[in-house]
């Protein structure tokens, strides 16, 4: 069976300093991938590859076995290629409400359907769907300057989440979010994604999230990939415990 | 029961609002024993100086004047047939949409009776058609394109000054008559209709007068440039014997400022087609020998008559200085005015005429101003022509101002098209039926 | 080759005169994000200033010489009363309310000094000679140049090297970088912000009223002097690249050159010459010429 | 509001203001035709503004507009101004279309300076064609409707007519366009582009459309604008005009459709009052009247009751997202 993602030999240089190198990897369909790796090790470059954000120097992302370097970011994403940010990219000014509505719409904000209501053809429907998924119903009407942190986050997951997409890319879901939130966060997360049954790769700084909830792990340095399977064992890879998670001290 | 009660519902706020707003909306009844005349002139702007201001102090001196009766006959009625003028002042400031705007506001809010105004041609253009749409009485006083009446006709519409042809051609029989050595000329004018209109006059004029005169430098800085420095050095590189600008007022004075100290008038002679009303400003910064025009006979080229007498010694002292093209245009507008009210009163048994009486009285008619007679001849007799003068600057130190010398006048018909020919066709064809010193 | 050179000395000419306005335009923009359209109407008021102080000189019996001194007097005052008024007093009011509505309160700015100025000094025009011909005169090849063009181009280098000076060797200018670069930032860090920018507003008045002061002999003090500056001096920060002193500087040759060329060339070309070039950079380099992509400014 | 109520209320006030025409006397009934036509331009910038940007070059559109029709009267003859309309709206979106998609790279500052030296240049190109006249311009005689010319007080009327159902249709449409998927998007950009480029959607394709529906209305401005004045000139284009335009769009607030007309015509009455009342010191009225709008009223006229669209006020904060482009993290 072709993988979601497949990517073969993905290098990026920014001057000197080397983000990405030789990465292959390849998500089947299902997966929940979580990719760990110190800062600067190549997580986010990676995810911004895959996203369009960033050119690869060299090599291939295939989404489902079709090429998609050199795609604008909007036309991975009309593919099927969501993200969420580390910093949720929100309109603030407007209402969580309209904020789904816009992500609702976005891709179709061409052609005649443009011209109808942002409420119409079910969205109004899907966003409120959604928003209840991720238990935001009752900030619907809030505008996001006013919503706490920890909503922004969700709500920023959510949105990446209304075009059902094939692969979910979520770069530190739970960054900013307090501890005791943490677990609460990533079942609303995981249910969401179960719903609407997208492959998912995500970026995370917490081994107790990436035990309790990938299927696999993919571990990062200096932009080479130091160890990749289930997440007993690269957590215990002696490579990772000295460069990842400093256990190894 | 009191007498008051029929009007107890005055009152009532909202009626009482309403009221005052249909009398707002109805505007101030018109009065009969006075004329509303609406004026325009720059009050603000670059052109405010040099004419609009001087214009201004112009109309204020005449209109005191002629509501004291004091001025000479036969203009020696009170006000315009006995009816005093009120003036309303409008800055012409603003662009051409603003002019046809308040020109409306004028006619239809302030109930003007008749508006005189507008120095800039563009505004010109622009509210000629809206007079004669609301068929109102609209002089325009001073703007020069000759396009106004060459392009259109109107029965409403009237300019009481010559257009900007005659102030090029006065200039090239000027320089002809005084055997002016011109094998090569160059020009600057500014960048827009003033600029190019008196260039191709200039220059067709050079080409019938001077058949082997060549143009060199054609410069065209834009209006309001301020800095002339790489004009100069333009100018002074092609060498040549005269050069020719239209520039006016800041423009020109910069001008000057800049190029005297490089010695560029000491190589060629200076010909400026409207230059008199930078005169009192520039004083001995005006170079000598300049020959200059006054789009008139005006200011210290005028006429030596009791007209003018009173009008130039009256206006210097009420402000200080002697009056320039502005104040001279605006005035032999508002004789002309005068005149065709108490000619349509004499018509009509003394009622204050309508626009229809004031413009058959206008049509065609002449009358004398402190720059010379005022004939009404193009245009179907809506365009004024009128005699000009050109003369030469020095600076004479014991009067402490410029003084010009050299003073040649021209007849109208003299650097005027006739009638239903246009100026330029008229230049290029060799002036056919030009009368000077009273021959053909 | 005559007059290749003669077209650097007309362009360096003009480029001084435009660096003048343009640098106190870009130090203003640099502090206070403000385009500031009243700037033309400052430089105005700078050159009436200018023309009351010479002629105050010149009657208490003054050499010509400290003709100079009170024209950069006069810049001084202009800048000392209308800095401090202008942006504690009005200016301030509208931060944060974004570059747009700034740009539209000195437009109302504009308005207001227009008729201000002509309401103290009226319509008739003023004149300043006396330090025109301070210099003499300067032939250069078959041309002859006003000596007093020439102390414009070193009032031009004096007020860029002041200013660059300023800003990168001294503590104050290291704070006021500091503000440019990142005002939230520097605000927490301790830095008085609002003494920085009226300070820098004021500085910004200073050199357009500098500017005034020095073109005032050059030309007729009289309404109307200000509009024709605005658009020169915002198309050299443009291209130069906003709030860019060194950007100020290239901007203001680029347009010198491309204006003295135009007019020998093809003084047809004259009136867009400005225009294109300012278009011509902004299509190929959005930022200006002298902005380095997300560079700090100044 | 939902779109039916727009289009109800749209219809009634179109009706109620063809009505309250019959009563205006004669010189504010120009006065209003001339607001309506301004106020057409403004409301193309309303358009480009809620996507965060503002041009200072709707001049541009306004003089294509006006040019092609008074070109189409002279040379070709063409009298009905349905057409003409009609023709100056095409003729601005079609140099709308061309120069669009070039800006809609731009941000900020740059977008409005790059708008403000296109317009320029056509400024510049314009004051030196003499077959145009020029600097001065050029008049056109008063327009017909199917067959009928408009003259006197009725063609004063069929003007103020012809303005007032010309742009309130356009404002009826930029209302239900506001509240579009693509008018909410253009909200989204606003705040932060590259969230809606991870949406799947084209920022850049949809500013160079807005920019592209305020050409046409620039051009509509334009057209109504010649029409009712009967002359044109460079200064259509001219930057001070496009200033005012924006000035317009600012006064009314970003949130309203229908205060674009209302500031349009305050200013043209604070205008021609100033003028006549201070006629030496109006541009000081102006600025002062000007000042204190944008200090008391910081949302605009626009902010004086109306409905909000998707989302809450917060105090003065409408104007400060108006800073272009910066996303808002």
């Amino acid at each position: 069976m072709t993988p979601v993602l497949a990517t073969r030999g993905l290098d990026k240089a920014f001057g000197a300093v080397v983000a990405a190198a030789g990465i292959d990897i390849d998500v089947p369909a299902g997966q929940r991938v979580s990719l760990i790796g110190s800062n600067g090790a190549g997580k986010t470059t990676f995810v911004n590859m895959v996203t369009g954000y960033l050119k690869p120097d060299r090599g291939t992302i295939a989404l489902d076995g079709e090429n998609i370097v050199g795609l604008a970011p909007r036309m991975i994403v009309r593919r099927g290629i969501c993200r969420s940010f580390q910093i949720p990219q929100l309109c603030v000014e407007l209402t969580a409400m309209a904020n789904m509505l816009v992500a609702c719409a976005a891709a179709e904000a061409s052609g005649l359907s443009s011209w109808r209501a942002p409420d119409d053809d079910g969205r109004r429907e899907r966003a409120e769907g959604l928003l209840e998924r991720f238990g935001l119903q009752r900030y619907g009407d809030r505008p996001v300057s006013e919503l706490p942190g920890g909503v922004r986050k969700l709500l920023d997951i959510a949105m990446a989440l209304t075009r059902k997409p094939r692969l979910l890319l979520l770069d530190e879901p739970t960054s900013g979010v307090s501890a005791e939130e943490k677990f609460p966060a990533m079942d609303r997360v995981m249910e969401a994604v179960a719903g609407e049954a997208a492959t998912m790769v995500f970026v995370e700084h917490d081994m107790d999230i990436v035990s309790a909830y990938a299927d696999r792990v993919i571990a990062f340095y200096a932009g080479r990939v130091i160890a990749d399977g289930v997440p007993a064992e690269v957590l215990r890879d002696a490579d990772v415990r000295r460069y990842v998670t400093g256990a190894a001290a | 029961m009191s007498t008051g009660m029929p009007f107890r519902w005055l009152r009532r706020p909202t009626l009482a609002c309403a009221f005052s707003l249909a009398a707002l909306l109805q505007g101030a009844a018109q009065a009969q024993d006075s004329f509303k005349l609406g004026i325009v002139t720059f009050l603000s702007g670059p052109a405010a100086e040099s004419f609009g201001v001087p214009a201004r102090h112009g109309a204020e001196f005449v209109i005191g004047e002629l509501n004291k009766g004091s001025a000479p006959a036969p203009y020696n009625k009170v006000g315009f047939g006995g009816l005093k003028i009120e003036p309303v002042f409008v800055d012409e400031n603003g662009g051409a949409t603003k002019q046809v705007q308040e020109l409306r506001n004028l006619y239809q809010r302030e109930n003007v009776d008749a508006v005189v105004g507008y120095i800039s041609s563009g505004d010109c253009l622009a509210v000629a058609p809206a007079a004669e749409e609301l068929k109102r009485f609209l002089i325009l006083f001073d703007c020069g394109t000759p396009r106004i009446f060459e392009e259109a006709q109107y029965k409403y519409v009237f300019r009481t000054a010559a257009h900007a042809t005659q102030d090029n051609v006065a200039l090239g029989r000027y320089m002809k008559s005084r055997n002016v050595k011109v094998g090569t000329f160059n020009m600057i004018n500014q960048d827009y209709a003033w600029g190019h209109d008196s260039k191709a006059d200039f220059v067709a004029t050079m080409q019938q007068l001077y058949p082997d005169a060549k143009p060199q430098a054609d410069l065209l800085p834009k209006f309001g440039a301020g800095q002339y420095g790489t004009e100069i050095s333009a100018l002074a590189r092609e060498k040549a014997d005269v050069i020719y600008s239209s520039l006016w007022g800041g423009d020109l004075q910069a001008f000057i400022l800049q190029a005297a100290p490089r010695g560029l008038f000491q190589n060629s002679q200076l010909v400026l087609s409207a230059a008199d009303h930078v005169l009192p400003s520039l004083g001995e910064k005006m170079p000598n020998g300049a020959i200059i025009g006054a789009r008139g006979a005006y200011g210290l080229m005028s006429p030596k008559t009791p007209l003018n007498d009173w009008f130039f010694n009256g206006y210097q002292a009420q402000r200080n200085v002697w009056p320039v093209q502005g104040a001279y245009r605006i005035t032999q507008a508002l004789l002309g005015l005068k005149v065709a009210v108490e000619k349509a009163m004499e018509q009509n048994g003394g009622k204050k005429p309508t626009p229809e009486q004031l413009a058959a009285a206008m049509e065609n008619s002449e009358w004398e101003s402190p720059g010379g007679k005022i004939q009404m001849k193009l245009g179907n007799g809506h365009q004024a022509i009128q005699p000009i003068a050109i003369g030469r600057t020095r600076y004479d130190p014991a009067k402490k101002m410029v003084i010009l010398e050299d003073i040649q006048h021209f007849e109208a018909e003299c650097v005027n098209p006739p009638a239903h020919m246009k100026s330029i066709d008229w230049i290029k064809a060799g002036f056919p039926g030009a009368k000077c010193d009273g021959r053909t | 080759m005559a007059l290749a050179a003669t077209i650097v000395v007309d362009g360096l000419i003009y480029a001084s005169w435009l660096f003048v306005v343009a640098l106190g335009l870009t130090l203003v923009f640099g502090v206070l994000q403000i385009l500031n359209i009243a700037h033309g109407s400052l430089y105005a008021v700078g050159a009436y200033a200018a023309a009351s102080a010479v002629g105050l000189f010149a009657s208490l019996g003054f050499a010509p010489v400290f003709s100079l001194l009170a024209m950069l007097l006069a810049a001084m005052a202009v800048a000392l009363i209308l800095g401090p008024i202008l942006e504690r007093g009005l200016l301030r009011l509208f931060y944060g309310r974004g570059e747009v509505v700034l740009l539209l309160v000195t437009y109302a700015l504009f308005l207001i000094l227009e008729d201000a100025v002509k309401l103290i000094w009226g319509v008739n025009p003023y004149y300043v000679s006396e330090p025109y011909q301070l210099f003499g005169n300067v032939a250069i090849g078959p041309l002859f140049y006003v000596g007093y063009d020439f102390a414009l181009v070193v009032l031009a280098i004096l007020c860029g090297a002041a200013v660059w000076f300023g800003l990168n060797r001294t503590a104050v200018g290291k704070i006021v970088l500091a503000v440019i670069h990142n005002h939230e930032m520097s605000a927490s860090m301790g830095v008085n912000v609002n003494r920085v920018h009226w300070m820098a507003f004021t500085f910004g008045v200073f050199l357009a009223a500098l500017g005034g002061a020095f073109t005032a002999p050059m030309i007729s003090v009289q309404p109307g002097i200000s509009v024709s500056v605005i658009i020169v001096s915002f198309a050299v920060v443009i291209i130069g690249g906003l709030g860019s002193v060194e950007g100020a500087a290239i901007g203001a040759v680029t347009v010198g050159l491309a204006r003295a060329a135009a007019v020998h060339l093809l003084p047809e070309a004259e009136l867009f010459s400005i225009y294109l070039v300012m278009a011509a950079v902004l299509i190929f380099r959005p930022e200006g010429l002298f902005q380095r992509a997300a560079a700090r400014k100044i | 509001m939902s779109r039916t109520a727009i289009s109800v209320g749209a219809v009634g006030v179109i009706g109620a203001l063809l009505a309250i025409g019959a009563l205006l006397p004669s010189w504010l009934l120009f006065l209003v035709t001339m607001a309506a036509s301004h106020g057409v331009v403004s409301l193309g910038i309303l358009l480009i503004m809620r996507g965060g940007l503002v041009s200072f070059g709707q001049g541009l559109f306004f003089a294509v507009g006006g040019y092609a029709v008074a070109l189409t009267v002279n040379r070709w003859g063409a009298t009905d101004a349905l057409v003409l309309v009609g023709l100056g709206g095409a003729a601005a979106g079609l140099v709308g279309a061309i120069t669009g998609p070039l800006l809609a790279r731009y941000s900020g500052i740059f977008f409005g300076m790059l708008s403000l030296a296109l317009s320029m240049v056509l400024y510049g190109i314009l004051v030196k064609s003499t077959a145009l006249g020029g600097s001065d311009g050029f008049n056109i005689p008063r327009p017909t409707i199917l067959g009928w010319r408009l003259e006197g007080a009725s063609g004063d009327y069929a003007l103020y007519a012809l303005a007032v159902v010309v742009t309130g249709v356009a404002a009826w449409l930029c209302a239900i366009y506001t509240r579009s998927v693509r008018g909410l998007v253009t909200l989204a950009i606003q705040a932060n582009p590259l969230r809606v480029e991870y949406l799947g959607a084209s920022v850049r394709g949809i500013m160079a459309l807005n920019f592209a529906l305020a050409a046409v209305l620039g051009g509509v401005g334009g057209a109504l604008t010649v029409l009712a004045l009967g002359h044109i000139e460079p200064t259509f284009a001219y930057w001070t005009q496009s200033g005012e335009f924006v000035f317009v769009a600012i006064l009314a607030g970003p949130r309203s459709v229908s205060a674009i007309f209302a500031a349009s015509l305050v200013l043209e009455l604070v205008r021609s009052f100033s003028n006549l009342y201070f006629p030496n010191t109006w541009q000081l009225a102006l600025g002062v009247f000007l000042l204190a709008v944008i200090l008391f009223l910081p949302g605009g006229i626009g902010s004086l009751g109306q409905a909000r669209i998707w989302r809450r006020p917060t105090k003065g904060r409408d104007l400060a997202a108006l800073r272009a482009g910066e996303a808002a993290e």
